[in-house]
C-alpha cells in the first residue's frame, strides 16, 4: 500500500490527517480510495475529471507526468504539491 | 579550446556555436528586425493610472488621422472565459491573460494596454495615440504588498475571493490564496532549540532586463489562418496564449520563433501578439509592434517585490532544529506570483526536522509578475541565507560549516514533502571550504566576505527532436527550443556525441509550431537537460534503424548453400548482431562484414530509403540544482556604496555539457543577483507611476561594475540524464543578494534586511 | 512633412536616402536601409545596442538625426568582416562565448573596435571604462572582456 | 516622435535670425544626447531643430597658455579630454568631462549642451563654475559675456533669451599653484546622474600651504548649481589643514538646499555635500601642489 501524505492545504479535509496508507495501483485508485476515506478531498485534488492545473503529484520524489493513470508502487510515496515552472 | 573529458569525444569540449558567425555578423533574424510586404507599425495606448475604472474611449479622430490604418480596444477581442487552460509549462486563467493584453473595464497598472493602432510609420502610430480619448474614473491604488492585504485596501477584483489552504472562501480581498507547508512539529521544534533568530526583509520589484524589447509581427491572412513571427522563449506556448485569447484552434495558428534577446522567464507570457493579431485583421495587412524601453518596464512582467519574515532555531551544536517562514509576495495586477516555489525553496538547502512556511499571493496595482531566473527563490534565499548566516556567527560556526552541519542530502525531506533525490549540495558546499578564495585573506578596511547557498528544482517537461541522415554523413537536427544561450550547440554536441560523428556534422536548426512536435519554453533549466535528452535518443533512434537496414543486407548477402531451415536460421543476421562503436558498424557474426555511419548515409537510397530519427522526451529525474557563492565587498563609509572585489560561484551542473556555456549561464545570473543586491528596483511614486523606467535610472551592472566571476563547475552526474546534465541556467541568481548582505555585515556589522543594498540604504545603516 | 535627401557613406559605400527629420540613424539604417544588424534596445543612449561609427567617433545611432550625417562616413557591424574572414574580434567573441543571446553583441564589437583603433593595448580596466556605456545581460561581461583582450593581442601581433 | 523642421546653420548670424523667428518653437542641436531623447520622450515640442555643428566658432576649441581655453559650445567631450594639453592644465575640467554618460554619449554630448540643458544635476556645470568660466552668447543685439554661475535660471532653464544661443565658454589660463577637482557620487560607476556632485578649485599661496583663493560649487542639491562663497571663506587666507576644510564642508552643507527624490534623499544628499566637499578640496589642493589625482 502506497503512503499518501497530505499536506497541510489537505488537511483540513482529513480532520489533520497528515499521513495514511491507501491501496490503488495508479493515482486514479488511490484518489477514489482517499475520497472514501476523506469526502471532498476529491474535488479539490480534480477538474473536469483530470488533476486540476494547480496540483502536481510527486511519487518517490520524481513529478508524476501521466495524470490519474501515473502507476504508484507498493510503498510509494505519494504527495500533492504544487506544479513548478521556470524562467 | 577542446579538451574533451576522458570518457566523451564531443561532451566536455567548447566548440563554436553554430549560430555564431550570423550573431557577430549581424545577420541573424531578431524578432524586431522582421519585415512583410505591406507591413505596418503598431502601437499600443496604455492607461496613466495605477487603478482606474475606464468609463469610455474614443477613437475617432485616431482613425481619421493620415495612415492610420486600424485602431482596436478591448471591444475588437473575443470575450475570454473564465477558466483555466493548460500551456504547456504553465496553466493560466483565459480571462486574466486576456484583459492583461487589453484591459477589458479597469485599468490595473499603469501601463496596461486600452487601446491600439497600426498605421503605416510608428511615428503616425505614436501620433494617433495623442488622438484616442479615454475617459478615466481613477481609483485609489494599492501599491505595496503590505497595504494591499490589510482589510481597508482598494480592491483590484471586486469579484476576488481568497483561496485559502486551497479551500475558496468567500472573503473578498487582495489576498488570492495563502499556501502553508508543514514538516515535523515546529512548535516542539523551537522549544527544543538553544537559540532563535527571527527578521523580516523586504525586497523590491525587479525586472529581468533583457536588452531586446518585447516585440512581435502577426498576418492574419483572409483565409483565417494567422501566422506569428516573434522573440519567445517557446513558440508553441505563444501558439496556446494567442489561440485562447483570440479563440481559435491551435491549428490556426503559426508561430515562428525569430532569434531572440534574452528572456530569463520573460519572454513567455503574450503581450503584443495578440494586440498585432488583432491590428492585422482589422487592417488587412501584417503589423508589427515593438516596445519602447519604457513599456518594458511599466508593462512587462517584473519579478514580485515581496515581504518576508523568517525564524530559524538551532542547537549548541549546530545542528537547526526548527525553520519556520512567512512570504508575501506581490503578484502585480493578477494572480499568480512564484510564492509557492518560493514557499518550497527557502528551507531547502537544509535538513531541517521541524519547518512551517506560510505564502500570501497578493494582487497589487503594478504590472502581472512573470517569470525570472528560479522565479521566487532569490527573494526567499535572501531572507532564509542571512538568518542562516547570523545564526553561524551566534553559534561561533564559519557559515560553511554551519552548511556542512546542516545540509541536504540524497532521502532528505523538503518542506513541502518530497525527498531529495542524488544532490551535490554538499560537494558545492566542500568545494567552498577548499577553494583558494576562502583561504585567503581579506586584507583592507571596510572589507567583507559573505557566502551564501541556494536551490531551485529546475523542470523537466516536453520536447522533441527530429534528425535528418544527409547523404554525405551529416545530420540536420530540427528542434523547437529556442537558442538563447547557445543551445543549438550544447543540444548538437549530445547528438554528435551519441551518433559518434564530429560536431561539425550535426547541424541544429530551430523551427517554428508547423515544423516539431510540441516543445516547452527555453526556460526551467530544461533546455540542454530536455531537448538534449531527446536528441539523444533521436540519435539512438538513428542508429537502431542503420543496425536493421545492415541486418538485412548482410543476411541477404549470404550467398552460401545452406543444409536446411536450421541452419539457415543458426546464420541469420539479425539487428541484434550488429555492433557500432567509433562510426563503424560490425558483424557479431562475420569479423569480415564492416559499414560505415559516412557509407550508410551514402547508400540510404538503395538501403531503404532516407533515415530520419525521432524523438520526444518528458523526462522525469530532473535532479535538483544546488550552489554556494563567495563574494567579497568593500563598503565605502563615507557614502555606503558597495565595491564587490571578487566572486566565486561553486554549482553542481551534473555535466557540463559545453563548459563555456555553462560557465557563462552561472555569471549571467551572478550578475543578475549583483544587480539585484545592489542598484535595481522599481521606485513607483504615490499615484503609482514608476520614476525609474530606464536604462539610465534602474540600474543593472555595466562593465564597469564588476570584477572578472570565477565559476567552478562541480559534477555530480544526473542519473536522470544519459550523459548526467543538470539545469544550470537559474539557480545562480538564487544566492548572489544573500551573498552580498552577508559579505556587507562582516565589512560594516550591519545586518541588511532591504534589498537592493543601494548607498543611500547602507548609508542609512552606517548612519544609525 | 517633406523628406530630406541625405547623401553619405555607409561602410565604404555611397549611399543617397530620404528621411524625415525626425527619424534617427538607427531608423533609417533598420527599416529603410535594411542594416538590421544594429540593434535597438533603449532608443535614448542607455544601452549601446545601437552603436555605430560616425566619422571614426563611436556614437549610439539611436541619438543621431539621420539628417545629421550628411556628407559623413557611417561605419556598422555588417561592414567589419572581410569576405570569408570574420575580424579578429568576431573571431575572438566566439571562441571565448562572449555572446549567449547576441542581441548587444553588434554594439560591443563595434565599440570595442573603435577602443582598439585608439587603444590597442589596454588593460582590463580600461576596456571596462571604454565599454561602460554597453549593456549585456546574459554574460556578466565576463567573457566580453576577455575576448576583447585577445583581440587586441592577436591583432597587435598581425 | 513628433515631427519638425531640421537646419543646420553655417554662421552663428544665421543660427540667431533661425532662433529669433521660431521664439521658444525652435532649439538648438549640438550632441543631442538630451534634445533627441526629449523630443522622442514628448517632453519637449519643437517646429525647429537648429543644428549649430557646422559652424567653426561653435565646433572648435583653443587654447594658450596666457588667454586660456576658448571651447566651443558644442565640441563634444571626447575631443577636449583628448586634447593632452588641455587636459594638463584643466584636470578639474578633465574629470567631469570624462564621466559624462557612456563613452558613446562622450562622442556626441557637448559641455555646452550640458549647460544650455540646464539640468540642476549636470555633471560638468560645478566643475566650469570652479573654473571661472564664463558664457559667450551670442543673440538678436549682438553677444554678451556672463559668468557660468549666472547662467541656470532654474531646472531646465537659463538666461538665454529670444533668439540667443550659448556659443562658446571661456576659461582663464590657470594661474600658478592652481589645483581642481570634480567628483560626483553615483550608485554604479558609469552611466549615471549624480545624486551630489562637487567641484572646487583652489590657489594656493608661493609656501603651498595657504590658500589664497577657493571656489566650491554643488551640482543636484538646489534647483541650479550653487556657487558657495561661504566654503570659500573658510579656506581663503587660513593655512591648510584638516579644519578649514571641514568648515568649508560644513559651510556647503549649509548651502545646500536639496530635495528627495528616485535618486536619493535630502539627508544622504546633504551628507554626501560635506564627504565630496571634503574629497574635491583634498584633491584640488594636492593638484595645486603639483601632485597627481587621478580623474574618477
Amino acid at each position: 500500500m502506497a503512503i499518501v501524505f497530505l499536506s497541510a492545504m489537505l488537511q483540513p479535509l482529513t480532520g489533520g490527517v497528515s499521513q495514511v496508507r491507501v491501496v490503488g495501483r495508479t493515482i486514479r485508485t488511490v484518489i477514489n480510495n482517499l475520497e472514501e476515506r476523506f469526502p471532498g478531498i476529491k474535488e479539490r485534488l480534480l477538474q473536469d475529471g483530470d488533476l486540476r492545473p494547480d496540483v502536481a503529484v510527486a511519487i518517490d520524489g520524481e513529478t508524476a507526468l501521466d495524470g490519474l493513470a501515473e502507476p504508484v508502487g507498493e510503498d510509494s510515496e505519494v504527495h500533492f504539491i504544487p506544479p513548478i515552472s521556470g524562467g | 579550446m577542446a579538451e574533451a573529458t576522458a570518457a566523451y569525444k564531443v561532451i566536455g569540449t567548447r566548440p563554436i556555436r553554430p549560430d555564431g558567425a550570423d550573431k557577430v555578423t549581424g545577420r541573424a533574424v531578431y524578432g524586431g528586425d522582421m519585415r512583410l510586404t505591406g507591413m505596418l507599425h503598431g502601437k499600443v495606448l496604455r492607461s496613466p493610472h495605477a487603478h482606474a475604472r475606464i468609463k469610455s474611449i474614443n477613437t475617432a479622430k485616431a482613425e481619421a488621422l493620415p495612415g492610420v490604418k486600424a485602431v482596436i480596444t478591448v471591444k475588437d477581442f473575443p470575450i475570454a472565459e473564465d477558466r483555466m487552460a493548460n500551456l504547456g509549462e504553465m496553466a493560466v486563467n483565459v480571462k486574466l491573460l486576456s484583459n492583461n493584453v487589453m484591459a477589458a473595464d479597469k485599468a490595473l497598472y499603469k501601463g496596461h494596454p486600452v487601446a491600439a493602432v497600426a498605421a503605416t510609420s510608428a511615428h503616425i502610430a505614436e501620433e494617433a495615440l495623442g488622438l484616442i480619448e479615454v475617459e478615466y474614473e481613477v481609483l485609489p491604488p494599492a501599491l505595496h504588498v503590505l497595504d494591499a492585504m490589510k482589510e481597508t485596501a482598494p480592491l483590484l477584483h471586486e469579484s476576488m475571493t481568497t483561496t485559502e489552504l486551497g479551500q475558496k472562501t468567500e472573503k473578498h480581498s487582495n489576498i488570492a490564496s495563502h499556501l502553508r507547508f508543514v514538516l515535523g512539529d515546529p512548535a516542539q521544534g523551537f522549544r527544543d532549540a538553544d537559540i532563535v533568530i527571527e527578521r523580516e526583509f523586504e525586497t523590491a520589484t525587479v525586472h529581468q532586463g533583457y536588452i531586446e524589447p518585447h516585440n512581435a509581427t502577426a498576418l492574419w491572412n483572409e483565409d483565417g489562418h494567422l501566422y506569428i513571427w516573434t522573440s519567445t522563449q517557446g513558440a508553441f506556448v505563444v501558439q496556446r496564449q494567442a489561440a485562447e485569447i483570440l479563440g481559435l484552434p491551435v491549428s490556426q495558428v503559426s508561430v515562428t520563433p525569430c532569434e531572440i534577446g534574452g528572456g530569463f522567464g520573460g519572454k513567455i507570457s503574450v503581450y503584443l501578439e495578440p494586440v498585432a493579431a488583432v491590428l492585422s485583421r482589422k487592417a488587412g495587412r501584417p503589423v508589427k509592434i515593438i516596445m519602447s524601453r519604457i513599456e518594458e518596464f511599466e508593462a512587462t512582467g517584473p519579478t514580485p517585490a515581496s515581504h518576508i519574515k523568517v525564524k530559524m532555531g538551532a542547537k549548541k551544536d549546530g545542528s537547526i532544529v526548527a525553520a519556520e517562514a512567512s512570504l508575501m509576495y506581490e503578484a502585480g495586477a493578477f494572480p499568480g506570483s512564484p510564492v509557492g516555489a518560493g514557499c518550497m525553496c527557502i528551507f531547502s538547502p537544509y535538513a531541517i526536522p521541524n519547518m512551517q512556511v506560510d505564502g500570501y499571493d497578493v494582487v497589487v496595482n503594478k504590472p502581472k509578475t512573470a517569470a525570472y531566473r528560479a522565479p521566487g527563490a532569490t527573494n526567499a534565499a535572501f531572507a532564509s541565507e542571512t538568518v542562516v548566516d547570523e545564526l553561524a556567527e551566534k553559534l561561533g560556526l564559519d557559515p560553511l560549516e554551519i552548511r556542512r552541519i546542516n545540509g541536504a542530502k540524497e532521502g532528505d525531506r523538503r518542506v513541502d514533502g518530497p525527498t531529495f533525490p542524488r544532490i551535490g549540495y554538499m560537494e558545492t558546499v566542500h568545494a567552498a571550504l577548499e577553494h583558494e578564495h576562502y583561504a585567503t585573506p581579506l586584507n583592507g578596511p571596510n572589507r567583507g566576505r559573505g557566502v551564501a547557498s541556494g536551490f531551485w528544482f529546475n523542470v523537466g517537461f516536453q520536447s522533441s527532436v527530429v534528425i535528418n541522415v544527409n547523404a554525405d554523413g551529416t545530420v540536420a537536427l530540427v528542434e523547437g527550443s529556442t537558442d538563447i544561450g547557445g543551445t543549438r550547440a550544447s543540444i548538437a554536441m549530445q547528438a554528435a556525441e551519441t551518433l559518434g560523428i564530429p560536431y561539425e556534422d550535426v547541424r541544429p536548426t530551430v523551427v517554428g509550431t508547423d515544423g516539431i512536435g510540441f516543445t516547452d519554453v527555453t526556460g526551467g533549466s530544461r533546455t540542454t537537460f530536455a531537448t538534449g535528452y531527446a536528441a539523444h535518443e533521436a540519435s539512438l533512434d538513428v542508429l537502431r534503424q542503420m543496425k536493421e537496414r545492415l541486418a538485412r543486407r548482410w543476411d541477404g548477402e549470404m550467398e552460401k548453400e545452406f543444409e536446411g531451415q536450421a541452419e539457415r536460421e543458426m546464420a541469420r543476421i539479425t539487428p541484434d548482431d550488429v555492433t557500432y562503436t567509433n562510426g563503424v558498424f560490425k558483424c557479431a557474426k562475420d569479423a569480415g562484414k564492416t559499414m560505415t555511419f559516412k557509407e550508410i548515409a551514402a547508400q540510404m537510397a538503395r538501403m531503404g530509403g532516407p533515415i530520419t530519427g525521432r524523438a520526444t522526451s518528458q523526462p522525469r529525474g530532473v535532479g535538483g540544482a544546488f550552489a554556494t557563492h563567495i563574494v567579497d565587498v568593500e563598503v565605502d563609509p563615507d557614502t555606503g556604496k558597495v565595491t564587490i572585489l571578487r566572486y566565486t560561484a561553486i554549482q553542481d551542473v551534473g555535466r557540463a555539457i559545453h563548459p563555456s556555456y555553462a560557465e557563462g549561464q552561472v555569471q549571467g545570473g551572478v550578475v543578475q543577483g549583483i544587480g539585484w543586491a545592489l542598484n535595481e528596483e522599481f521606485v513607483y511614486n504615490d499615484n503609482g507611476n514608476m520614476v525609474n523606467s530606464s536604462f539610465l535610472d534602474y540600474r543593472m551592472p555595466t562593465t564597469l561594475d564588476l570584477p572578472m566571476i570565477d565559476t567552478v563547475l562541480v559534477e555530480v552526474p544526473n542519473p536522470g540524464h544519459p550523459y548526467g546534465v543538470r539545469g544550470v541556467g537559474e539557480v545562480p541568481i538564487v544566492p548572489p543578494v544573500a551573498a552580498v548582505a552577508n559579505a556587507i555585515y562582516k565589512a560594516t556589522g550591519k545586518r541588511m534586511t532591504q534589498a537592493p543594498m543601494s548607498p543611500g540604504y547602507v548609508l542609512s545603516k552606517l548612519l544609525e | 512633412m517633406p523628406k530630406v535627401h541625405v547623401q553619405t557613406r555607409i561602410n565604404g559605400e555611397d549611399i543617397d536616402f530620404l528621411c524625415e527629420s525626425r527619424q534617427s540613424l538607427l531608423e533609417v539604417l533598420r527599416d529603410d536601409l535594411g542594416l538590421t544588424g544594429t540593434k535597438e534596445g533603449c532608443s535614448n543612449g542607455n544601452c549601446g545596442a545601437c552603436s555605430v561609427l560616425l566619422d571614426g567617433v563611436l556614437v549610439d545611432s539611436c541619438l543621431v538625426l539621420a539628417v545629421e550625417t550628411a556628407g559623413k562616413e557611417v561605419a556598422t557591424i555588417e561592414g567589419l568582416a572581410s569576405p570569408s574572414k570574420l575580424h579578429p574580434l568576431q573571431q575572438k567573441f566566439l571562441e571565448h562565448a562572449a555572446l549567449q543571446c547576441g542581441i548587444c553583441t553588434p554594439g560591443f564589437i563595434m565599440a570595442a573596435k573603435a577602443l582598439l583603433v585608439k587603444n590597442p593595448t589596454p588593460t582590463e580596466h580600461e576596456v571596462r571604462y571604454w565599454l561602460a556605456g554597453n549593456l549585456c545581460r546574459c554574460t556578466g561581461y565576463d567573457k566580453i572582456v576577455r575576448a576583447v583582450l585577445d583581440a587586441a593581442t592577436v591583432m597587435e601581433k598581425a | 516622435m513628433q515631427a519638425f523642421d531640421y537646419v543646420a546653420a553655417q554662421t552663428v548670424d544665421e543660427a540667431v535670425s533661425l532662433l529669433a523667428a521660431k521664439g521658444a518653437q525652435a532649439r538648438v542641436l549640438a550632441g543631442g544626447t538630451d534634445l533627441i531623447v526629449q523630443l522622442r520622450e514628448g517632453r519637449r515640442r519643437l517646429d525647429l531643430v537648429v543644428d549649430v555643428k557646422k559652424i567653426p566658432e561653435v565646433s572648435t576649441l583653443s587654447y594658450d597658455s596666457n588667454n586660456g581655453l576658448q571651447l566651443g559650445a558644442a565640441v563634444p567631450c571626447y575631443k577636449i579630454y583628448g586634447d593632452a594639453t588641455i587636459a594638463r592644465a584643466y584636470p578639474g575640467l578633465m574629470d567631469a568631462f570624462t564621466l559624462v554618460g557612456g563613452t558613446q554619449i562622450q562622442g556626441r554630448a557637448s559641455v555646452g549642451g550640458n549647460l544650455c540643458n540646464s539640468s540642476p544635476a549636470a555633471d560638468t556645470t560645478p566643475t566650469l563654475i570652479a573654473h571661472r568660466a564664463t558664457c559667450v552668447i551670442a543673440g538678436p543685439t549682438g553677444r554678451r559675456e556672463i559668468p557660468v554661475e549666472q547662467f541656470c535660471t532654474g531646472p531646465g532653464r537659463n538666461v538665454l533669451g529670444n533668439g540667443e544661443f550659448l556659443v562658446a565658454l571661456r576659461f582663464p589660463a590657470p594661474p600658478q599653484n592652481f589645483g581642481a577637482h570634480y567628483l560626483r557620487f553615483i550608485p554604479r560607476n558609469e552611466m549615471d546622474i549624480a545624486v551630489v556632485g562637487v567641484g572646487s578649485s583652489v590657489v594656493l599661496g608661493a609656501d603651498r600651504a595657504t590658500v589664497t583663493a577657493a571656489r566650491i560649487s554643488l551640482g543636484a542639491v538646489a534647483p541650479t548649481p550653487l556657487l558657495v562663497d561661504e566654503a570659500a571663506e573658510a579656506l581663503i587666507g587660513k593655512p591648510i589643514s584638516d579644519q578649514t576644510i571641514a568648515q568649508a564642508a560644513a559651510a556647503a552643507q549649509a548651502a545646500a538646499r536639496p530635495i528627495s527624490d528616485m535618486r536619493g534623499t535630502i539627508e544622504q544628499r546633504r551628507h554626501l555635500t560635506g564627504v565630496l566637499t571634503r574629497r574635491t578640496l583634498q584633491g584640488a589642493i594636492a593638484r595645486a601642489r603639483g601632485e597627481r589625482v587621478n580623474h574618477a
